[in-house]
């Protein structure tokens, strides 16, 4: 397998806080990885590293081999890194079908605004919003808003994914539903880097996981082996009961 | 059924903005003024009347508003005088009566050129009235001019427009260039030591053009313009101004630019205790409003175009050799006291000067043919309670060369702050302070 | 030098005065993030307020104040139900608008009623002078008033539950709401106050300079600058603010023509939004 | 390029633009086509402006900045290097696109109110540098002999080239304005209108479009600046850089519906229309500031998408006609 992504000892500070410390880890093409940690470990900044919303003061980002460290967002999406937001940030005032439409549009292919629409088409289909496609986008529900959160995200067909919690704040039928077309996307070939709270969605959805306690990378592995590990049931877990019974949940 | 509503809508909007483009404007129907019915019953059946449009603008709104209110007051003050002789009339028995038709431009060029263009064209205005100040009138004058319409301009001080080649735009007030040169004449013959003058003025058309020639006059009298600055118009605070201005040590401070600047500065003048020994300034001394300052009113010097203790009379026209014709001074002064009740200022008289400076050229035409009435105007040399009028005919075509500037200054008499013309000698009313007492 | 000390003092005297009108814009500005384009209709109001005072009922001016003060605050209540309530969640174009609309309302509605001549109150309480340094009665009772009443505000604001109130809301509206702060009355008052000082400010001019219902507009200008300098949503920074617009305008003319102010002011004012939006003083 | 073609909204934005436009050359009536040049003067300003405040969400204080130095710009070429009045139009233009260019690359960093704020400085800083700037005229202004209308045929036909040269220019401020929206690049702006932050995730090069809108809105305020001031045969700092016309252009859009291609259009109409009524009108003459300022906050409270928003979010049918 190769490796698509390389974080390599990458540091970001704010002011005096290290919001992510010498961290480095490689996702590998085709794979899950999960990404975890308490509040504020820094798990979003190190996203937003990635895609380029800042400027890591250490370390570098390579994609494909091709170092983006520093590359503004846009630019990140061309090279083909889609990303949602851990609080949905649908542009309300156009409609369903032009939200995706503009990251179709925008994103790795750079289509035109034809091609985009159509493009735009199938991912509605894809994530099962295809009968809101005229609806403003801000008279969604959440649960539908994450989901044209989703659908915008691929609809520039990415070859990474990163998924910023996208179950949070969703019934379980929702989650359900979301952990269909989160499988679905892998299946379609797209590498995925995802946050999430949820233990048993995590757990269950990840090749490999890595967790973040204040700013540094503190484990990584199976989900297994991270379940297992002591450093982490001690910054995050709490409670190493549950965290074995979401483990065996799975199997 | 689809498409009907879409069809239905289309002409809707389309219905909408065609009328809003056609002439929507309801105009108020011209309503037939006392005047127009009165002269009508007075006349004889077999005399001719001809009833001609006068248009202007007034700002009724924006800056203007007030010095274009008197204004009016003055052109409608002069109208209701030529319907109480019964109009004007030619020796072919012609009685010719006037309707005047205005609008508010507030005191913007967009809506001045599209008003004027409204009088014409529409309205059928025969002669036109400028609207007030320099700029507006610029705008209105290419109008005039584009229609070879006569124009005579009052409130507009500027010297430019007359040299922009104009044939039919012709000019009531003495000209910026002339301002204020009096000033300079009046302090070298008050005080021949005096030799530094500082010329501070508003950063405006008219009183820019006013600071220049002033500037170039002074330094041909010999004396030093120690400081030639304009500030900014709307400026409220002049005392960092000031402090700089007494740091350059002139006799004498020459300038301003419109009332409210021109008020200001003197009072924070009188505030600083600026030692000068003359002060003379544009605009605002001739505002009777100018008296609310009190005490910081006292000793500063202005130009007016006109003022009502002036001594134009058929008197002093028949020693300067030229014709008189009009109303008296003191006529004016009281037919407009009993129409408006107070005072007319030189606005007012401007106003009616420019009725009046018409209503002669029509006279001495006997026509109401506009290339007669030009050539009259050309030709013009008269005395009126305005003053001297007298047009250029050269390269400044419509530029006033007859009309001089009075200098008032506001004394203090008995308690009470008056003004007094100090300048020129022949026309004064009293001696002039000078220098200041401060 | 002596022009040089003069201009200084004139400019810091005028400052207080100026600092006065932009805490007005900056309150509100700070507190529910509306940038209020009936600032300027409002400190014409005020020297409207005093004059009407002064020559209707020969109040003092200064007493006039008072009066102008209460006015203030229960007209900006008003103005705040009108027009910035039933707009506060929507896009920002929507206050400037609403606040630009009341702006014409009153200008109008002033036009009509006073005409646009300019007015005066005639009041001059002499002048004494030190060193080279001529200092004007009315000048040195207004930067008095001002700073009398920037204090005043404070006070208000860190000493009492109100004042606590409202910079609580100014820093989160959905937190205070939840430790049970009744933010739209808050926010009512608070564009109550800011009013208030437009309309003081406004009042303390008349006492100085000539007038006109359009006068407003200078001061608006004039208080955007100061925000900008003493850092936007800041009041004790507009108080400084104004002091420095004071300076500039005091010494800019000893160095260069004194058409340039304007030129200097306002280039200043774009590269201070550029390089330092949080102001001279303000964290950056 | 067919998707053009077969739109209805292209053809009744062109329609409208037009037959209201060739009114007055139908007319001959010199009165309508002052009129009517007020109104399309309005239409191009509010439109271009449209692309930034309604587009791209910035509230842009000093667009007439755009038209000053288009005016100052064209005005000197033609009054002062005795230039034809299309070539000079052309020049402002492109001098101010540059200036806009320049710029937008540095001011539209900030966002919100201090953009607005910024705007208002940058106009006010330019109008006060010109009348301290002698070699335009400075505070006195420039103006043109009236010898210089016999190029075009005299005075008269001066003024109805003058219009014609309008009306080509507002249709083509419309159009673009209409092409600005249905491309790939107006969706953009759109997307950095609802959420700058997640337009730049989104891949959209926000700090490039915004520039580029930006410039396109100075297009052609420049030449109506010029086009206004070659009538007017004379300029002044204070005509070219009237602050409250800015506003003024805001009221129009939002009277319209901002974010629209017929709001601005339809706005500037009413707007124009409305405030000559208003001046004309005997009941509303001394009120008619007041009177249109409690009108102004009536549509922002109860129709804040404007005519044309409220007209197409009641009636979804008439979206398809009505851009």
């Amino acid at each position: 397998m190769s490796v698509i992504l390389e974080v390599d000892h990458v540091t970001k500070r704010f002011g005096g806080l290290v919001a992510v410390n010498n961290v480095s880890f490689q996702l590998y093409e085709g794979e899950i990885l999960g990404l975890i940690g308490p509040n504020g470990a820094g798990k979003t900044t190190l996203f937003n590293c990635i895609n380029g919303v800042y400027t890591p003061e250490e370390g570098r980002i390579l994609f494909k081999g091709q170092d983006i460290t520093g590359l503004p967002p846009y630019k990140v999406v061309r090279m083909g890194i889609a990303r949602t937001h851990q609080v949905v940030r649908p542009l309300n005032e156009l409609s369903v079908l032009e939200n995706v439409v503009v990251g179709a549009c925008y994103g790795r292919e750079n289509l035109s605004l034809e091609e985009g629409r159509r493009t735009a088409e199938e991912v509605l289909e894809f994530v099962g919003l295809a009968d809101k496609r005229n609806v403003l986008a801000g008279k969604l529900n959440v649960a539908e808003k994450k989901r044209l959160e989703m659908a915008r995200a691929l609809a520039a067909r990415p070859y990474l994914l990163l998924l910023d919690e996208v179950l949070a704040g969703l019934n379980p039928t929702e989650v359900a539903r979301m952990l269909h077309v989160v499988r679905k996307i892998r299946e379609e070939g797209v590498t995925i880097l995802m946050i999430e709270h949820l233990m048993h969605a995590v757990m269950n959805l990840s090749d490999r996981i890595i967790v973040l306690d204040y700013g540094s990378k503190i484990a990584e592995g199976t989900p297994k082996e991270v379940a297992n590990n002591p450093k982490v049931i001690e910054a995050y877990l709490g409670d190493p009961d549950l965290a074995l019974s979401l483990v065996e949940e799975r199997t | 059924m689809k498409g009907m509503r879409l069809f239905v809508t289309v002409l809707f909007i389309l219905a909408l903005i065609v009328t809003g483009c056609s002439k929507a404007t309801p105009t108020p129907a011209p309503q037939p003024t006392k005047a127009e019915a009165a002269p009508a019953q007075q006349q004889a059946p077999e005399a001719k009347a001809k009833t001609l449009v006068l248009g202007f603008t007034a700002s009724q709104t924006g800056k203007y508003a007030k010095e274009s209110k008197e204004q009016t007051q003055g052109i409608q003050l002069w109208l209701k005088d030529l319907e109480k002789k019964g109009g004007l009339k030619l020796s072919d028995g012609t009685v010719v009566n006037f309707k005047v038709k205005y609008y508010d431009d507030e005191s913007t060029k967009e809506r001045v050129q599209q008003l004027y263009t409204k009088l014409i064209t529409e309205d059928g205005a025969d002669l036109l009235i400028s609207p007030y100040s320099s700029g507006l009138t610029a705008a209105a004058a290419v109008i005039a001019e584009q229609y070879g319409k006569i124009m005579i301009t009052t409130g507009a001080a500027s010297d430019s427009i007359y040299k922009q080649g104009y044939k039919r735009v012709y000019q009531i007030y003495t000209p910026a260039s002339r301002y204020l040169t009096g000033a300079v004449d009046a302090l070298k013959a008050w005080d021949p030591n005096a030799k530094k003058v500082a010329v501070v003025y508003e950063k405006s058309k008219f009183a820019t053009g006013v600071a220049k020639a002033v500037k170039a006059y002074a330094e041909k009298q010999g004396l030093e313009v120690v400081l030639f600055e304009g500030y900014e118009a709307g400026t409220t605070d002049f005392n960092p101004f000031i402090n700089k201005i007494e740091a350059a040590k002139p006799d004498a401070i020459i300038g301003g630019g419109h009332f409210q600047d021109g008020s200001t500065f003197a009072k924070q003048l009188y505030e600083k205790k600026t030692p000068v020994k003359m002060v003379a300034i544009l605009v605002a001394p001739a505002v009777p409003e100018f008296a609310e300052l009190g005490d910081a009113a006292v000793g500063v010097i202005g130009p007016s175009q006109w003022e009502s203790i002036a001594k134009y009379s058929p008197e002093s026209a028949k020693a300067a050799g030229l014709t008189w014709c009009g109303p008296t001074i003191e006529e004016f002064v009281s037919g407009y006291k009993e129409a408006y009740g107070y005072e007319p200022g030189y606005h007012a008289a401007g106003g009616y000067a420019a009725g009046l400076v018409l209503e002669r050229a029509i006279k001495m035409a006997d026509s109401t043919d506009p290339d007669a009435i030009t050539k009259a105007l050309d030709a013009m040399d008269v005395m009126i309670f305005f003053g001297h009028i007298k047009f250029d005919t050269g390269e400044a075509h419509g530029l006033q060369i007859g009309h001089d500037m009075v200098y008032l200054q506001w004394q203090k008499k008995d308690g009470k702050v008056v003004r007094e013309i100090v300048w020129p000698e022949a026309a004064k009313t009293a001696d002039a302070i000078y220098p200041l007492e401060r | 030098m002596d022009v040089l000390l003069a201009s200084l003092v004139d400019g810091l005297l005028i400052g207080f005065v100026y600092g006065l009108a932009a805490m007005g814009l900056t309150l509100i500005f700070g507190v529910m993030d509306v940038v209020n384009l009936s600032h300027g209709a409002l400190i014409a109001l005020g020297m409207f307020g005093v004059y009407l005072l002064f020559t209707g009922l020969g109040l003092n001016p200064y007493l006039g104040l008072l009066i102008v003060l209460v006015l203030g605050i229960i007209l900006g209540m008003i103005l705040y139900a009108i027009a910035i309530h039933p707009l506060l969640d929507g896009p920002h174009l929507s206050t400037l608008l609403s606040t630009f609309a009341v702006s014409m309302i009153i200008i109008g509605v002033g036009t009509m009623l006073f005409t646009s001549t300019p007015r005066n109150i005639d009041i001059n309480l002499g002048s004494m002078v030190l060193g080279p340094v001529r200092l004007q009665g009315t000048r040195v009772v207004a930067a008095l008033v001002a700073i009398l009443v920037a204090t005043g505000l404070y006070i208000f604001m860190y000493r009492t539950h109100v004042g606590k109130s409202i910079r609580a809301v100014a820093n989160n509206r959905d937190a205070a709401e939840l430790v049970g702060i009744p933010s739209v009355r808050i926010l009512a008052f608070s564009f109550g106050l800011g009013t208030m000082l437009a309309m003081v400010s406004g009042g303390l001019i008349a006492t100085l300079f000539p007038f006109s219902i359009l006068s407003g507009g200078t001061y608006e200008l004039k208080s955007f600058v100061i925000c900008v300098l003493g850092g936007l949503g800041n009041p004790t920074g507009a108080l400084l603010g104004g002091l420095i617009l004071g300076l500039i305008e005091g010494l800019i003319p000893v160095f260069m023509p004194v058409g340039w102010t304007p030129v200097i002011e306002f280039t200043l004012f774009v590269l201070i939004i550029l390089i330092r939006p949080s102001g001279i003083l303000g964290a950056r | 390029m067919m998707r053009y073609v077969r739109d209805p909204a292209l053809w009744l934005t062109t329609l409208v633009v037009l037959v209201a436009g060739v009114w007055p050359l139908i007319t001959r009536s010199a009165t309508t086509r002052e009129d009517m040049f007020l109104i399309l003067m309005f239409v191009t300003l509010a439109s271009s402006l449209n692309i930034v405040l309604g587009y791209t969400g910035y509230v842009n204080f000093g667009h007439i900045v755009f038209f000053g130095l288009g005016g100052y710009i064209g005005f000197y070429l033609i009054a002062e290097k005795g230039w034809h009045v299309i070539p000079a139009a052309l020049a402002a233009s492109l001098g101010v696109v540059l200036f806009a260019a320049i710029l937008g690359g540095i001011i539209l960093r900030l966002r919100g109110a201090y953009f607005a704020l910024a705007t208002i400085g940058v106009n006010e800083a330019v109008r006060s540098f010109i009348v301290n700037w002698d070699a335009v005229g400075g505070a006195v202004g420039m103006e043109m002999n009236f010898s210089r209308y016999q190029d075009y045929g005299g005075p008269m036909n001066a003024l109805w080239f003058a219009y014609i040269l309008l009306l080509i220019v507002t249709l083509a401020s419309v159009l673009l304005s209409y092409f600005v929206r249905t491309s790939k690049f107006g969706l953009g702006l759109l997307a950095i209108r609802e959420d700058e932050d997640a337009a730049l995730v989104l891949g959209i090069p926000a700090p490039k479009a915004k520039t580029i809108a930006f410039a396109l809105s100075a297009i052609f305020p420049a030449i109506v600046g010029t086009l206004f001031f070659f009538k007017n045969g004379n300029i002044e700092p204070g005509d070219a850089f009237r602050l409250h016309m800015s506003v003024e252009g805001i009221v129009m859009i939002m009277l319209g519906g901002y974010g629209t291609v017929m709001g601005p259009v339809v706005g500037a109409a009413t707007y124009e229309r409305l405030r000559g009524f208003l001046l004309t009108s005997p009941l509303f003459k001394n009120l008619q500031l007041a009177f249109a300022g409690v009108l102004l906050l009536l549509i922002i409270i109860f129709v804040p998408s404007g005519v044309v928003g409220w007209l197409r979010n009641r009636f979804p049918k008439v979206r398809r006609i009505l851009a």
